[in-house]
């Protein structure tokens, strides 16, 4: 730990004050003089944009899985429950192995962007992504509904949907017995 | 350290409920709300404590009574005391430290704000974050958080 | 056609003076716009931005679009200001710059009104301004105005006599109160500048011009931080656009009065001597911004113990030298 | 005279209003007024888990929000116990002064804004974005980051970042030296600081002031050293302390910081191991009953937690002392007898964060 006492100046002086004020002055417009002419780190906000990092957490959005046609997303509601502040509801959409979710909203007049529903996302189905840009003067247009969400929008939202109906019926058909068994089992 | 201890339980005996010693340069106590301030002064004065730096206090409400939570650092043997204590909830009365330590005023203005905990002896005590006429204590459990039961109630947010 | 004009106006002298009055009126409130924007743009570069940028090429045409919607805008009149005072103020303060411009000469020949006292007329029209600050600070009703206008007051004055004492020092080596004949010496003798008296004189004038048009580290009765905006927080719209068209008339008039006075005025080689003027001009222009955006401010008390402990007996001594080394 | 500086003024760096008692330019008596914008951000941390909470603390103090999550992480890890991975806290360590240098920054330009020097605001927070660039890299965040987690930090570093660092801490060097050029020993800055605003070591002390403005009275506290956490106790750093207690000395000491977390942070990338960054933490944490706290030296000054557990998942009572609070405190015996002038180099000296003394 360095103790010490700050530079301290002379009893004053008018003269002296004087002749050191003009030079310290000299000094800081030399310093001025310089950065004249350096290059000018303005960026012209709606003509440029800076890069945004990947890490960049803006808007979120829900993953479109190319491979299996659907999004990655099965309704698990993990998120919703990481959500300090109540900001996503969803609708579930079938269940078991090919649940997915059929509507998904994000209240974005709540979002505090704290990546937490990600990082609690097991299914690697929902991303914080780059747009930035999400001012507006009106509040309804701040719940962002599923198509506005989703990789891909509406047409994306659409092939999800028939994607997990098309499995859960092939899943139906595939184990009839099992799921009257299951169905009887109930009634009983 | 020790003999530090030694003196402290032999000059208030019984007022100091419980104490533990966390790490070797940090003491946790749990006295009566009535040596409050006494063991408070005892701890600043003492040559061998010199607890000369209010670090922190608070109140909490556990539903049943307020714990009373105090933090001195010594600036010159570099020890942390946390001293405890509780009070109950109908009838929140404690000593002020504020002549004693200036830098708990505002901490102990603001638990009065929050809590409703009279400090007794303190120079100047209103509210501090929350405006004069505001009802209640919010901080506590059972305040009604709703916005009918706030003063300050506008009209709600429109579109 | 020339020769008819000249006649005319020979004829009619009143309407003569009317012109020149409209002309140089027009020319204080059209230098504020230019030495803005040379502001902004300065201020800009030095701080790493682009200043404006977006009205006309390169941002030319931002401070007169400023310009228009100041005038444009809604004048407001604050509650319990004295209003006489409250709209007088600015007017003061503009027309004190419009009529120093009238002695001062651009080019040989090129000046308003031709006086042989014109340097006495310049300090005593000056000090207009001070009365027009301390009215717009109180009659305000506000009080960051009040504070604002007695800072401005307590160190206009003060700057206002070693300022004095050095023009005097100026006037007494070259044995001449009128402008055109202070250049004129120079024009023959060299630039003042160069002659060991005047070049302290010369100092002291800049450090005193920097305190009268209140800028860095002299800019007290705005300061921003402390006063919001000082004398001028009150005041919007049209008035407000007067007071700072004076204000950066100011500053282009104290410039060109020192190069008057110390830079031989139109004096120089090659070019023309008005445009050798307007260089001089702009060259001191430029170092007073670039000084502008250096150093903090001084604080009230400091300003006022270098006014008197420092400048005043410096250049009182100064102005002895100077006389002893000007009588011929 | 009876003015009112404040709650929207230029200076004051927030919501904070002053009711001035002035004798023309000499003030008199200064009263605060604060609670602008208190949010009960206390309460509602007792109504959410405790993991719930770290994004709030970015709303505190708002222009060192990292050191807001740590301190509250540190406070959750006590409490249940959390062992933090070593990378992890090297990596905490890196961005704190990372952090550390964005804050001084911010206090550098608004102090020179304050007192008339417009330019240096403008280069001040020039560097500044550069730090906040490298925060967004790796954050993912230009302000409210939210990127420490109770048992380590949620990512590791992206590629590359410790390079960019490095060139940031080398550029950085020099520009530190123009700072002082154009500022520091600047005869007029010097003139409006030094002398000003006198806090004795006694009054410090008592008042509990800490972070620069305690070092600049000359008591040697720093978190960093007097109770390391994280691995502060493994690098090397000096403290700078200074004995007058002005305005210029807090300035100092501030700018000497700034050098000294350069130093920490070249130390930091140099010792980082490998490893994991988070601890495994069971989906819904409850930690056992008792009293915890937390220190941190913040850019500000101690920045500690409290928290009273129940055993729920929920805590009973979470309780920020935050620096600003209580080095405001000490703002009306300062201000007796000083210039209007000098109320903002005194204010601004200070360092006033108000999301954090309102809470």
């Amino acid at each position: 730990m360095s103790r010490q006492r700050a530079m301290r100046d002379t009893e004053y002086n008018p003269l002296v004050y004087f002749i050191d004020g003009l030079v310290t002055l000299f000094n800081g417009m030399v310093v001025t003089w310089r950065n004249l002419w350096r290059p000018k780190i303005t960026v012209r906000y709606p003509y440029q944009r800076r890069p945004v990092p990947p890490r960049y957490r803006g808007l979120f959005y829900l993953k479109w899985n190319e491979e299996k046609q659907r999004l990655n997303c099965v309704g698990c509601t993990l998120c919703a429950q990481a959500c300090p502040t109540d900001v996503i509801s969803m609708v579930k959409l079938g269940k078991g192995t090919h649940a997915g979710v059929s509507e998904f909203t994000m209240d974005l007049g709540r979002c505090m962007f704290c990546n937490l529903c990600v990082e609690a996302c097991p299914f690697d189905a929902i991303y914080m992504g780059p747009n930035y840009e999400l001012a507006s003067e009106r509040r309804d247009v701040s719940l962002f509904r599923i198509a506005d969400l989703a990789q891909g929008g509406e047409e994306a939202v659409r092939k999800n949907i028939e994607t997990i109906e098309r499995l859960l019926a092939e899943e139906e058909k595939a184990k009839p017995a099992h799921a009257a068994h299951a169905a009887g089992g109930q009634s009983e | 350290m020790n003999q530090a201890i030694e003196n402290l339980l032999q000059r208030f005996g019984e007022a100091v409920h419980e104490w533990k010693l966390v790490s070797p340069n940090e003491v946790h106590l749990t006295v009566s709300a009535s040596h409050w301030r006494e063991v408070a002064q005892y701890l600043r004065d003492d040559p061998l404590w010199q607890m000369d730096y209010p670090a922190d206090l608070t109140v909490w409400d556990t539903g049943n009574e307020f714990g009373v939570y105090l933090r001195l650092w010594c600036s010159v043997y570099n020890r942390n005391v946390i001293v405890l204590t509780s009070i109950p909830r109908e009838e929140p009365r404690i000593a002020s430290l504020a002549t004693l330590y200036p830098g708990v005023d505002w901490h102990e203005r603001e638990m009065y704000d929050m809590y409703g905990v009279i400090f007794e002896g303190h120079p100047n005590l209103k509210r501090i974050l929350l405006p004069d006429d505001w009802e209640g204590f919010p901080f506590r459990k059972d305040y009604v958080a709703e916005p009918s039961g706030n003063p300050l109630h506008g009209p709600q947010p429109v579109n | 056609m020339i020769e008819a004009i000249t006649q005319f106006f020979t004829q009619h002298p009143l309407l003569w003076a009317f012109v020149k009055a409209v002309v140089l009126a027009s020319f204080t409130l059209v230098i504020p716009l230019a030495v803005i924007y040379v502001e902004r743009k300065i201020a800009g570069f030095i701080q790493s931005r682009l200043g404006p940028l977006h009205v006309g090429p390169q941002g030319t045409f931002q401070t007169a679009a400023d310009a228009l919607k100041l005038l444009l805008k809604e004048d407001i009149v604050p509650e319990g200001a004295d209003k006489r005072f409250f709209y007088l103020a600015p007017y003061i303060a503009f027309v004190s710059t419009v009529l120093c411009f009238m002695v001062l000469p651009f080019a040989p020949g090129w000046v308003a009104l031709e006086m042989n006292v014109a340097v006495l007329f310049i300090i005593g029209v000056s000090l207009f301004n001070v009365v027009s600050i301390l009215m717009a600070g109180w009659s305000s009703n506000n009080k960051y105005s009040l504070l604002g206008g007695l800072r401005a007051v307590a160190q206009l004055l003060s700057y206002e006599i070693p300022m004095v004492l050095s023009v005097l020092a100026v006037v007494f080596y070259t044995g001449s109160l009128s402008l055109t004949g202070i250049i004129e010496y120079q024009v023959k003798h060299g630039w003042n500048i160069w002659h060991p008296p005047i070049m302290i004189a010369a100092l002291i004038y800049f450090i005193c011009a920097l305190a009268e048009i209140n800028r860095t580290p002299f800019d007290l009765p705005e300061a921003e931080s402390e006063l919001v905006s000082g004398f001028n927080t009150e005041y919007s719209g049209m008035r407000f656009a007067f007071f700072f068209a004076s204000e950066f008339a100011n500053n282009f008039f104290i410039t060109a009065f020192a190069a008057a006075l110390f830079f031989g005025g139109w004096d120089g080689p090659v070019l023309p001597p008005i445009v050798w003027t307007f260089l001089k001009v702009f060259v001191m222009i430029f170092v007073f911004m670039w000084l502008r955006w250096t150093p903090p401010r001084l604080r009230i008390d400091q300003i006022l113990r270098f006014a008197w402990q420092l400048l005043v007996p410096v250049s009182l001594a100064n102005l002895l030298f100077a006389i002893a080394l000007g009588v011929r | 005279m009876v003015i009112n500086v404040g709650p929207q003024h230029p200076s004051t760096h927030g919501v904070l209003r002053l009711i001035l008692t002035l004798d023309g330019e000499q003030i008199l008596a200064c009263e605060p007024v604060i609670g602008y914008l208190h949010r009960g951000l206390e309460k509602m941390m007792e109504r959410r888990p405790y993991r719930h909470n770290i994004p709030f603390t970015d709303r505190l103090d708002y222009l060192a929000a990292l050191s807001n999550n740590l301190a509250i992480c540190q406070c959750i890890e006590r409490l249940g116990g959390v062992e933090v991975p070593e990378r992890a806290q090297y990596i905490r360590v890196l961005l704190m002064e990372l952090q550390r240098i964005a804050s001084h920054l911010v206090f550098l330009g608004t102090f020179g804004t304050d007192l008339g020097a417009t330019t240096m605001f403008l280069y001040a927070f020039r560097e500044r974005e550069m730090v906040l660039d490298l925060l967004e890299e790796c954050t993912g965040a230009r302000l409210t980051y939210n990127w420490v987690r109770v048992g380590g930090v949620p990512d590791d570093l992206p590629e590359g970042f410790g390079q960019k660092v490095l060139d940031f801490v080398k550029l950085f060097r020099q520009r530190i030296e123009e700072y002082d050029m154009l500022l520091t020993r600047n005869r007029i800055f010097r003139s409006r600081t030094q002398g000003i605003g006198v806090i004795p070591k006694e009054t410090a002390l008592a008042y509990g002031c800490s972070g620069p403005v305690a070092r600049a009275s000359g008591i040697p506290y720093d978190i960093r050293k007097v109770a390391p956490y994280e691995v502060y106790n493994r690098v090397e750093f000096d403290v700078p302390v200074f004995e007058d207690g002005d305005v210029w000395a807090r300035y100092l000491v501030r700018m000497e910081e700034l050098r000294q977390s350069l130093r920490i942070i070249e130390q930091v990338l140099r010792d980082m191991p490998d490893g994991p960054v988070q601890t495994k933490l069971p989906k819904i944490f409850k930690p056992p009953a008792g009293i915890a706290y937390s220190r941190v030296e913040s850019p500000r000054g101690e920045l500690s937690f409290m928290m009273v557990s129940d055993g729920g998942a929920n805590p009973v009572r979470v309780h920020i002392r935050a620096p600003s609070f209580v080095n405001l405190s000490v703002l009306p015996r300062l201000l007796e007898g000083a210039k209007v002038a000098d109320l903002v180099a005194i204010l601004g000296s200070i360092d006033v964060v108000l999301g954090e003394i309102d809470r």
